[in-house]
């Protein structure tokens, strides 16, 4: 990738002022930590490559970065898409951030606004597939018998500590207060165990469901390695299969759950 | 500051659970105003009131508990002078004080306690006290102010400024009829502007102004100031004014508590545990302390 | 000397369990090193840094710390001892061992804390030396060393070039746990391998005294911009014991829980009445550092951070302790301050 | 429910499920009545819990149902078309569609999680409904109390 490009384009809208901040990615030591320059002479640090998992995007919701809108991010197309999703979820208003985009597959986009990226997200990028890696996997469990299944689960979720970083990673998670702390009644139990933990990640997944973009930034960011893409995949399958929405390409869009059509088939209900 | 000795070595009770709350039974239960409730609560085994009785002091704090929903931390409200009970008056905001206002006389509560420093009110013989309170933070107040009624003899005069947004929002509202007959007793009522009633007798406005216009004099006299973070910092600038050195003026500090020992981290303010370190500080601590962590 | 393969752990492992040892090592599970009991056929991973530290098996992340029969509005207290199986932490890391010290002290300071007593004595710590380092070490900034052994009921030492270990007992549990090993150890000679060489990264007394002085600062925001608020430093880190307590019921039982809670979060220190003193993240993880290296220095003439990385190892957010410690440290070499 | 009570069905040949059903006030509630008030029997293992509207039938409610010892649940409220609220029970069905597919992908067998469409008028059909999947759960015995979804004793 151009990196050069992505380099200049971030010093460009700092010192135009079309941006007060670029968030990106920098290396350190090896890895791939994010980056927030607000000078255009930084923008030398900014990186962009495969091992850069993280989604920019989730800082939007950080209020300590508000003042620093209009915020430019390097987005792949996953995070493109969240930041679409954040605008139709009228999380982000149009004059609130600029994308400067990259892709995996070495292609370099230039300065774009939310219509420009949704306008590149439909032309070049329409046809995203679900990671081919976790659908096979999706298909094993799927054909496990349930109590393999659970099995399964229970084994995944018994590593988990509660410790949110799924959560805070995700964009589209900007509650300011989560199910997960409301305690009137305690809808999730609150120790790091069985139930608990099963109930916790379910509805993590589940309050994804139609605004899920698949950038894996939950499943990047768990501590203990929980599968956590299989189950947005799940969902994010089904809401393509049953309801024919790709979420993320339309800032206009309904949400999916939240909206509804008479045809939304119903073969389950007797 | 280093940890104080005697004093983990008075409260521990060794190889017990640190966490372990007594039952006690609720006695009376008294409707404040629309949302604060004061139980009074009864202790069920002798030894236990006893050992509670040998280490209250105005100032500390309990949890108070309700199994299945939690415990909460509020402070004591009823003083040492009556020995045979505690109250406690609280809001009801979340899950385990709706719990507790759920609770009926003769039902059981747990508790945990008593906690945390105290006013040093012995060192307050033969002073004039002024007591600075504002909506539902009289209750700490409260536990200092019988003490002494209870000690009347030994402190010089009594001021009571004491203000809520509106009439309805004053607690103890019998006992501040008590207080504003007694001779040896000066107290002031106010509420904010737009609280009050057609037949509001008291103060309207501020309790910072109220303060400065009622101008008590600071000369031998201690002051105690509880209430909401802001209502503080407003109350400093007329105290100051007044002349009442920081050394002499004291509040609580209403951190978030959970475990109330000195474990679970959350009420810290710089260094210092406000479960252990306080909740009563002078001014003069609290202006010493990171202003961010208030 | 007891030495022992290094290809046989396990059997030493295995040897511990069978004397009536819970068995705690690191242990590879879905592609993540981590702490964890040990069962028949697990092999045990020295190679890596396990994310989690020992902490998890003296202050476990839910712990049951009170329980009550319900009946309508009726409840009774039932006794609840603590879960304390006599347990040995294998092939942990010095930087974990480092960290008892100030467990010890902040769940005994004042009032005693017998859960974590319960656990702390029914177990045995046996640090590994390390030979290896990753780019997040840093225990030789804040006092520590690679082959450290503050905290360390016995040392396991790689020896001949990695190919065995030596088992160096330091107290009475590692010799008790010496004999439970019985013939999985066998009697011979060995040269000791070097421990690793971990560069200073940061002058931890500039570091303590910067924060003194600078509560309010404007680096705080810049160094915390990175933050997203969740939990993974504060339950990773081998220090860290903020909890919180819960209640659980059904209609016949109850249970109140001591949870690992973070600094992190929001809610952490939100007061019922609204008002928040550390209302954003730049305030959270100002105390977070302030905590660790002003805070727990002043009160307990310790340092609340043994430099095992494992916060920035886990973290989503790039954010690493060491990092801020050496931009902090850099900031009193920078500017010429004055007392504020 | 709790985890007694839960316990009391697992023997095998004494296995009475224990269904919770989550119905609308409207039509399945009034088509419940029906059955009743036409005399019609049904199966004694459900327990119904009336809401206004399916769309208020959250989840967490089906989660809680399974946490604390349901051996499946019904959802069932108005047909399309019919929802007092003009769509409540369209907005329900999607989510429906996702959270089956989920409980399904991670070990809850489809057979204790069922839908249906009941109007105020079809007492004989909530009858057929409740004989059949209470069969359908006898056949499949009591939900498995390792599974990660029920409510584990404390320990």
């Amino acid at each position: 990738m151009d990196v050069d490009r992505l380099r200049q384009d971030a010093a460009a809208v700092l010192a135009d002022g079309r941006a007060r901040m670029v968030i990106g990615f920098r290396d350190r030591a090896g890895d791939r930590v994010p980056a927030f320059i607000t000078d255009a002479e930084q923008a030398g640090e900014l990186l962009y490559d495969e091992a850069c998992r993280q989604n920019p995007a989730a800082y939007l919701k950080k209020a300590e970065l508000k003042r620093f809108r209009p915020v430019a991010i390097v987005a792949r197309p996953a995070v493109m898409r969240s930041l679409v999703l954040l605008a139709a979820e009228a999380q982000v208003a149009d004059e609130d951030v600029l994308v400067l985009g990259v892709s995996d597959d070495d292609a370099y986009h230039g300065i774009l606004d939310l219509a420009a990226t949704a306008a590149l997200l439909n032309e070049k990028y329409a046809e995203i597939p679900h990671d081919p890696d976790l659908v096979k996997r999706i298909e094993e469990i799927s054909a496990m018998t349930p109590e393999e299944r659970s099995g399964f689960w229970t084994e995944q979720f018994a590593r988990c500590t509660r410790c949110y970083a799924c959560r805070a990673a995700c964009p589209m998670c900007y509650c300011t207060q989560c199910i997960v702390e409301k305690n009137v009644p305690q809808w999730i139990s609150t120790a790091a165990a069985g139930h608990g933990n099963y109930a916790w990640n379910i509805i993590r997944a589940f309050h994804l469901a139609g605004r899920c973009t698949e950038c894996g930034a939950c499943e990047a960011a768990c501590p203990l390695g929980i599968p956590l893409m299989l189950l947005n995949v799940v969902l994010a399958r089904d809401v393509q299969e049953e309801f024919g929405v790709k979420v993320g390409y339309d800032a206009e869009a309904e949400p999916v759950i939240g909206s509804w059509s008479p045809d939304d088939g119903e073969d389950f209900i007797r | 500051m280093s940890p104080d000795p005697d004093q983990a070595q008075a409260v521990q009770q060794p190889g017990g659970n640190l966490y372990a709350p007594i039952t006690m039974t609720i006695a009376e239960s008294r409707d404040e105003t629309y949302d604060v409730r004061t139980l009074r609560l009864q202790f069920l085994v002798e030894a236990e009131r006893a050992a509670f009785f040998e280490k209250y002091r105005v100032g500390m704090f309990g949890l108070y508990g309700v199994p299945g929903a939690g415990e909460s931390a509020f402070c004591i409200a009823s003083p040492p002078t009556q020995d045979q009970y505690i109250e406690c008056t609280f809001r009801k905001a979340g899950r385990v004080t709706t719990a507790l206002c759920d609770r009926e006389v003769g039902q059981a509560i747990t508790f945990r306690g008593p906690y945390g420093n105290f006013f040093p009110i012995e060192e307050w013989k033969g002073k004039n006290i002024v007591f600075i309170a504002g909506g539902i933070a009289l209750p700490p107040i409260r536990a200092v102010i019988w003490n002494i009624l209870d000690r009347r003899d030994e402190f010089g005069r009594l001021t009571i400024v004491y203000g809520a947004r509106t009439v309805a929002d004053l607690v103890y509202k019998h006992e501040l009829q008590q207080w504003q007959k007694r001779s040896d007793v000066k107290l002031i009522l106010t509420v904010d502007p737009g609280g009050e009633t057609d037949d509001w007798k008291g103060e309207i406005g501020f309790v910072p102004m109220v303060l400065e216009k009622a101008a008590p004099s600071a000369e031998n006299t201690v002051a105690v100031v509880c209430g909401p973070p802001i209502m503080i910092k407003f109350t400093l600038l007329p105290l100051k004014q007044l002349n009442f050195p920081d050394s002499r003026a004291y509040t609580t500090l209403e951190n978030r508590m959970k475990c109330g020992v000195g474990k679970c981290g959350r009420c810290n303010v710089g260094s210092l545990y406000v479960c252990k370190d306080g909740p009563v500080f002078t001014i003069e601590q609290l202006k010493n302390l990171p202003q961010g962590d208030l | 000397m007891k030495l022992i393969d290094a290809n046989k752990l396990t059997a030493l492992a295995a040897a511990l369990a069978r004397a009536g040892y819970r068995v705690v090592a690191p242990i590879e599970d879905s592609g993540v090193v981590r702490l964890k009991e040990w069962a028949e056929g697990a092999a045990i991973r020295t190679d890596a840094v396990p994310v989690n530290s020992a902490k998890d098996f003296l202050f476990p992340p839910s712990e049951i710390i009170g329980r009550w029969d319900l009946d309508g509005d009726d409840f009774t207290a039932k006794e609840v001892e603590p879960d304390a199986p006599k347990t040995v932490l294998l092939a942990v890391r010095p930087c974990d061992a480092a960290a008892l010290a100030l467990l010890d002290t902040v769940f005994n300071w004042d009032y005693k804390d017998d859960f974590y007593n319960a656990r702390r004595q029914a177990v045995t710590v046996v640090p590994m030396v390390c030979t290896a380092a990753d780019e997040q070490c840093f225990c030789t900034s804040v006092g520590g060393a690679p082959d450290a052994t503050a905290g360390a009921d016995a040392m396991l030492r790689p020896a001949d070039g990695g190919t065995r270990f030596i088992l160096e007992p330091m107290t009475d549990k590692g010799n008790a746990l010496l004999d439970a090993a019985g013939s999985a150890l066998a009697e011979g000679e060995a040269a000791a391998d070097p421990p690793v060489e971990i560069a200073r990264r940061f002058d931890v007394e500039a570091v303590t005294e910067w924060l003194s002085r600078n509560f309010e600062s404007d680096l705080w925001p810049a160094l915390s911009l990175a933050c997203l608020g969740c939990g993974a430093c504060a339950y990773a880190c081998p220090t860290c014991h903020c909890f919180d307590i819960q209640d659980e019921a059904t209609r016949r039982e109850s249970v109140r829980l001591k949870n690992w809670d973070s600094c992190g979060f929001g809610l952490f220190t939100l007061h019922a009445g609204g008002h928040n003193p550390r209302p954003d993240q730049t305030a959270r993880w100002r105390n977070r550092v302030m905590h660790k290296f002003s805070y727990i220095p002043e009160r307990f003439k310790l340092l609340g951070c043994t430099g095992c990385g494992r916060c920035a190892r886990v973290c989503g957010a790039g954010m690493s302790m060491s990092e801020v410690c050496r931009l902090i440290a850099d900031e009193t070499k920078k500017a010429p301050t004055h007392e504020s | 429910m709790t985890q007694a009570e839960a316990k009391s069905t697992e023997s095998a040949e004494a296995f009475e499920p224990r269904i919770v059903a989550f119905v609308c006030n409207w039509c399945t509630y009034a088509g419940a009545d029906l059955t009743g008030t036409s005399r019609i029997q049904y199966a004694a293992n459900v327990r119904i819990i009336k809401l206004p509207c399916t769309g208020r039938i959250d989840p967490l409610f089906i989660l809680k149902a399974f946490e604390g010892g349901a051996d499946a649940v019904l959802v069932s409220g108005c047909h399309p078309g019919d929802c007092h609220y003009t769509s409540g029970n369209y907005h329900a069905r999607r989510r429906w569609t996702l959270f089956r597919n989920l409980l399904d992908f991670t070990g809850i067998d489809p057979r204790r999680l069922f839908f249906s469409w009941v109007s105020a008028a079809e007492g004989q059909k909530f009858a057929d409904l409740i004989n059949d999947i209470t069969g359908t759960v006898r056949e499949a015995g009591p939900f498995d109390p390792t599974n990660p979804a029920r409510r584990q004793p404390w320990t």
